[in-house]
């Protein structure tokens, strides 16, 4: 097993004829994902490297029974491509697309919740299950299958670490690009129970950074109902008080909401292990039997 | 991005929310003529984005044209805090009966609108929340579904303020959440929002901050954004779609990566060796030669400055490029400081050698944490 | 409530959809001013509230004012199905092209508004849904969310229809979603919708319903039903806040009730034992003696009427109150109908007393099963 | 046990001070509910027969611990009132009032069914669940307690029915009034797993009439789900075609759909007893043993 996708993914790609949108269904093809289907208004009928172009996500689902969409489509088309597919019946829907207006994935976050809805992102790589499924842009040749389930709000800290664990023999079971938004569509909450009930997945692994509450939620969750070993970075300890770190959510309030101490104390109460950096993760993997 | 005062009380004109007659200046010549509708007294502040203006002599009474001209000519052109005095808002005073504090925040946790509500108004309102909670009701609201009336008489009900102001605290709400939706607020805060003599409620000042990520579909924000004075750097950055933080006042390190999760990372290492980083650049997406060159160029013409360390790591960059763009600054730059590079992806043996071939103080390293124990093993040698 | 066409139109022509320029006219004194707008050839149509019009001979074409002042004059007044004609719409004649449908309804399955779109237009929808239901399209709409455009782009797109239309099929069907929402309408239907030959989408025909429960907040709609030919019985009840309800033509069975469940049970028993109910009544709530008097009265005047079986039940009925209003009834009016009584509530034992007392041919029941036994026993005897 | 509404519940009237509420609450009172709040803006800090009104719901819920609010306001501010019983957190909100529009409960039904919160009504009698609770206008002393759960579209047949039943010696475990209008907060299938789960109840009757497909639905449900005996009557077979009989639900279409005869047909095939009458229901109750 694995999370959120794997072999019996059917993808639809929203955008798929836009540059950003072929090229990345190019390398998820090649990956082996299936991509069953590409939506861009005005491009029914053609096809994209074999995949055939729908109108509207409806008549994709309609045609190629998807289960999942992923949005290739630039920021300002984000929320209007989520909803045309929630209201197509999906229920996974990942975006990627940077500089989402905040006011658009909050409409999106409440509608989704409402509908049963996941999604993920906007501003993630997507999500892998290495060796079954990719759907988003991560550079898919560093990851490797494995037991290690995670979770990261950025992208180049989950990368990192993914390069680092891939070097020294440690694979993973899924990997989910949370995204570094102020509203993501999914957080660490929603994705824990997952991994916990994934039986592939030994030890979780969670990239957090600082800025807004994200971690101390799921530090309660952890305490509640986690049984597995999870491991915690804290990205941001000491970026610059009350500045935006590109990330629209990695910014610590001038209250000290959202501060990495406060997040490693929660964790740490959680029982979760805390990794002062990303080679720190692989340090403190090793140390935990079973894992590979 | 925060508006300043003025430009939030624009907002609130737009949208006609309450507040005092005003007028903006930015030079003594237009005093006279602008302030001639003005009904004297008035008060004068100033307009920067830092806090803490009145207590550095920012805001000033005045009751008559002369002593107006006297506040203004002493507050234009005034250092607070760095910032220099620009504009100022000059405003009617009001009588006061009460001060009530007013906000709609965008709520990370319920990632919601929530709207927050004291009878004490007039200072700040995290400081209301640590002595008086009881006093700070915050309720959210249901994007999918709005301001309701039930929400103004919640919060006149519940904090035991006189249901005589109902109707205006509700359309004050809804015309601020208005003004919060269409455009794309992440607060708007009235404090004080005042009861006047006369008991119309009256927003007497405006904190807005705009979603800098909606900017694209708010001209009006974007061009004010424009107008502002704000670090040279940054707005360079900003022409090559760079985004360039400054960081610590003191810090001799850089750190430019391609992605803000990893400038984070970097920073958090540099700073566990003792070291400080005076800025940081986050490359985004694309990096050829040239933007990397552009990238060099502008953090390294912060003069502190003595260390870079360039991090870049994604499987579809090209180290060749990278390495390029680097030679090509290091070429056309010739300064001396030291550039540590580590990169991971594409063509990596290609960019090694080109970067072998650099004539200049450049250095390659392989990893994040051994990049880093380079720069504290190098610290002070320049 | 149904919209005659005119009405339709007039709503349609208030949020801008697109229709054929037209008049209305209820005498042929007005004709030729109003006409005189007008471009030949035009088609005039009957305004009734019954369907068939077409074939009862009432749509008629024109080519010029002559013929247009011959057929208005052999429509107006036309008896269509024992409705006559008051008002005749007359619009100018399009050059179609091709004729689609579209309408959206209110779905009781789904529990919300519905798009109902078909590339075959001009005729029943029921039938086409028949004969071609793959040429049918549904959709549903979540009215939290709203129009969005991937709709009106599936509409076209999956029915083959060409995506040259999509700006203003959207812009059609945003406009009839707002009217179906402020109009608080349960169907706003164009059958045909037509293309005209210059590539236009244009609204032909018409059907518009509205919420009866809505009409306080839909004032001109209310207007609009005062000034309708209704069963003069219905609208005298109406005046009661009583409901009238005109069942079998030839039925001599009336049925009041407190309630349009009961009432309902009440004709399925009756109907059961092979009488017809010819009206129904529902009093609604608050039985006093003056209301039920009225109610005898109305639904007695319906000469058809035999036998009126009255049956109430409610915990909170004063029966003494109900038999008092009987009693008035029969005194009034003196009828010699046939009025079998049923109730249960408070003071039950009082009210059969008062009914013992009444000099005319009343009888009381105890059950309703046993109410329509007795009616059953009596029939043929007056 | 019983559904819904037991001696558990903690009541808010919304539109207590009015003629109807302040009626009604009496009534309630009498049965033994606990009517812990009422609701009138502007009126907050009075009493009415000794319940505490307060000016908003929330405040009332905050202070009283408030599970379950019934409406007694007019029609067009009806829906107004359930959103702010559903925006203070309530899951279980009764409405009485007839002649609501129709606009306003279809947005009511979609935003209750995304928040998760259960809308009786309206144009309902409410709810009682016999010797514990009422919540509504209902004439409490015709029912009595025992094992027969009832939901139905029309008050009337409703009092009828258990008029007989008590007389018979038949109790019930608790009546739902699921109202007589065209888009009602609940149908029978919300209501019917509640019934089946209920240890209490043995036997279910429903109570349903032309127009609308609720019988049909329960139909499917039923056949899937439901083991305990369910007993039906369709009221309205003989009502004039096309023609609103007064509950703007029982209106069958020129094409057919809703009813009685397809909706007799479809509960039968999944095991329903079909009453003719409401006097046939008792017939049919007292062939069922352990009925009470």
């Amino acid at each position: 097993m694995s999370i959120l996708i794997d072999e019996n993914t059917r993808l639809i790609v929203q955008g798929i004829t836009g540059r950003e949108g072929t090229f990345h269904t190019e390398q998820m093809l090649e990956y082996g994902t299936k991509v069953v289907a590409g939506v861009t208004p005005g491009k029914g009928g053609q096809e994209v490297l074999g995949v055939p172009v729908f109108n509207t996500v409806k008549e994709a689902v309609e045609a190629t029974d998807a289960n999942t969409s992923v949005i290739f489509v630039p920021a300002k088309f984000t929320a209007p491509g989520v909803y045309e597919a929630m209201d197509a019946g999906l229920k996974l829907v990942l975006t990627i697309a940077e500089h989402v207006p905040v006011h658009d994935m909050m409409n999106v976050y409440h509608r989704a919740k409402k509908m049963d809805v996941r999604v993920i992102g906007p501003n993630s790589f997507g999500v892998i299950s290495p060796g079954k499924a990719k759907a988003g842009f991560m550079a898919h040749r560093i990851f490797s299958p494995g037991n290690v389930g995670i979770m990261s709000r950025s992208a180049t800290n989950c990368y990192e670490t993914v390069f680092m664990m891939t070097n020294r023999g440690i694979g993973q079971s899924t990997c989910v690009g949370n995204g570094g938004d102020m509203i993501p569509g999914s957080t660490f909450v929603d994705t824990l129970p997952l991994f916990e009930a994934d039986p592939e997945t030994k030890v979780i692994v969670m990239i957090g950074e600082i800025g807004g509450s994200e971690e101390e939620l799921a530090a309660e969750y952890i305490k509640k109902y986690v049984t597995k070993p999870v491991i915690a970075l804290i990205a941001g300890k000491n970026a610059p008080k009350g500045r935006s770190m590109g990330h629209a959510g990695a910014i610590v309030g001038a209250d000290g909401t959202g501060s990495a101490e406060n997040k490693e104390k929660k964790l740490k109460e959680a029982g979760v292990l805390i990794a002062d950096s990303t080679q720190n993760i692989i340090e403190i993997l090793e140390t935990i039997p079973g894992t590979k | 991005m925060d508006l300043m005062e003025y430009k939030a009380k624009e907002l609130y004109d737009q949208y006609t929310i309450p507040t005092m007659r005003g007028i903006v200046i930015d030079n003594l010549d237009d005093l006279e003529s602008k302030a001639s509708g003005l009904t004297f007294p008035v008060v004068a502040k100033a307009q920067v984005q830092v806090g803490g203006r009145g207590k550095a002599g920012g805001v000033k009474f005045a009751d008559n044209l002369e002593e107006l001209k006297e506040v203004s000519s002493s507050i234009l052109g005034m250092d607070i805090k760095g910032h220099i005095v620009k504009k100022l808002l000059i405003v009617e005073k009001l009588e006061v009966k009460q001060e009530w504090y007013l906000s709609i925040i965008l709520d990370r946790l319920t990632k919601g609108p929530m709207v927050i509500f004291s009878s004490i108004g007039g200072m700040d309102i995290e400081e209301t929340a640590k002595t008086s909670p009881e006093k700070v009701l915050k309720a959210g609201i249901d994007p999918l579904l709005g301001i309701k009336e039930y929400l103004p008489r919640y919060l006149l009900s519940k904090s035991g303020c006189d249901m005589v102001y109902f109707d205006q605290l509700y359309d004050l709400l809804y015309k601020i959440y208005k003004m919060f939706c269409e455009y794309d607020c992440t607060l708007v805060e009235i404090n004080p929002l005042v009861i006047s003599s006369d008991n119309k409620l009256v927003a007497l000042d405006g904190k807005v901050t705009v979603d800098d990520s909606a900017l694209t579909r708010q001209p009006d924000i974007l061009e004010f954004r424009e107008s502002l004075p704000d670090d040279e750097l940054i707005l360079e950055a900003r022409r090559f779609r760079f985004l360039y933080i400054p960081c610590e006042p003191d810090g001799d390190v850089a750190v430019m990566s391609n992605g803000s999760g990893m400038i984070m990372s970097c920073i958090d290492l540099i700073s566990q060796k003792g070291m400080k980083v005076g800025a940081a650049l986050d490359l985004g997406g694309g990096a050829t030669a040239d933007r990397i060159k552009e990238a060099i160029r502008i953090i390294l013409s912060n003069t502190k400055i003595q260390m870079l360390f360039i991090n870049i790591f994604g499987g579809i960059t090209r180290c060749d490029e990278v390495a390029s763009g680097v030679k090509l600054a290091v070429e056309e730059l010739a300064e001396n400081k030291l550039i540590l590079v580590r990169f991971e992806g594409t063509n990596k043996d290609k960019g090694m050698e080109i970067l072998e071939s650099i004539q200049g103080n450049v250095v390659a390293v392989d990893g994040l944490r051994e990049g880093v124990q380079e720069l504290d093993a190098r610290k002070g040698q320049l």
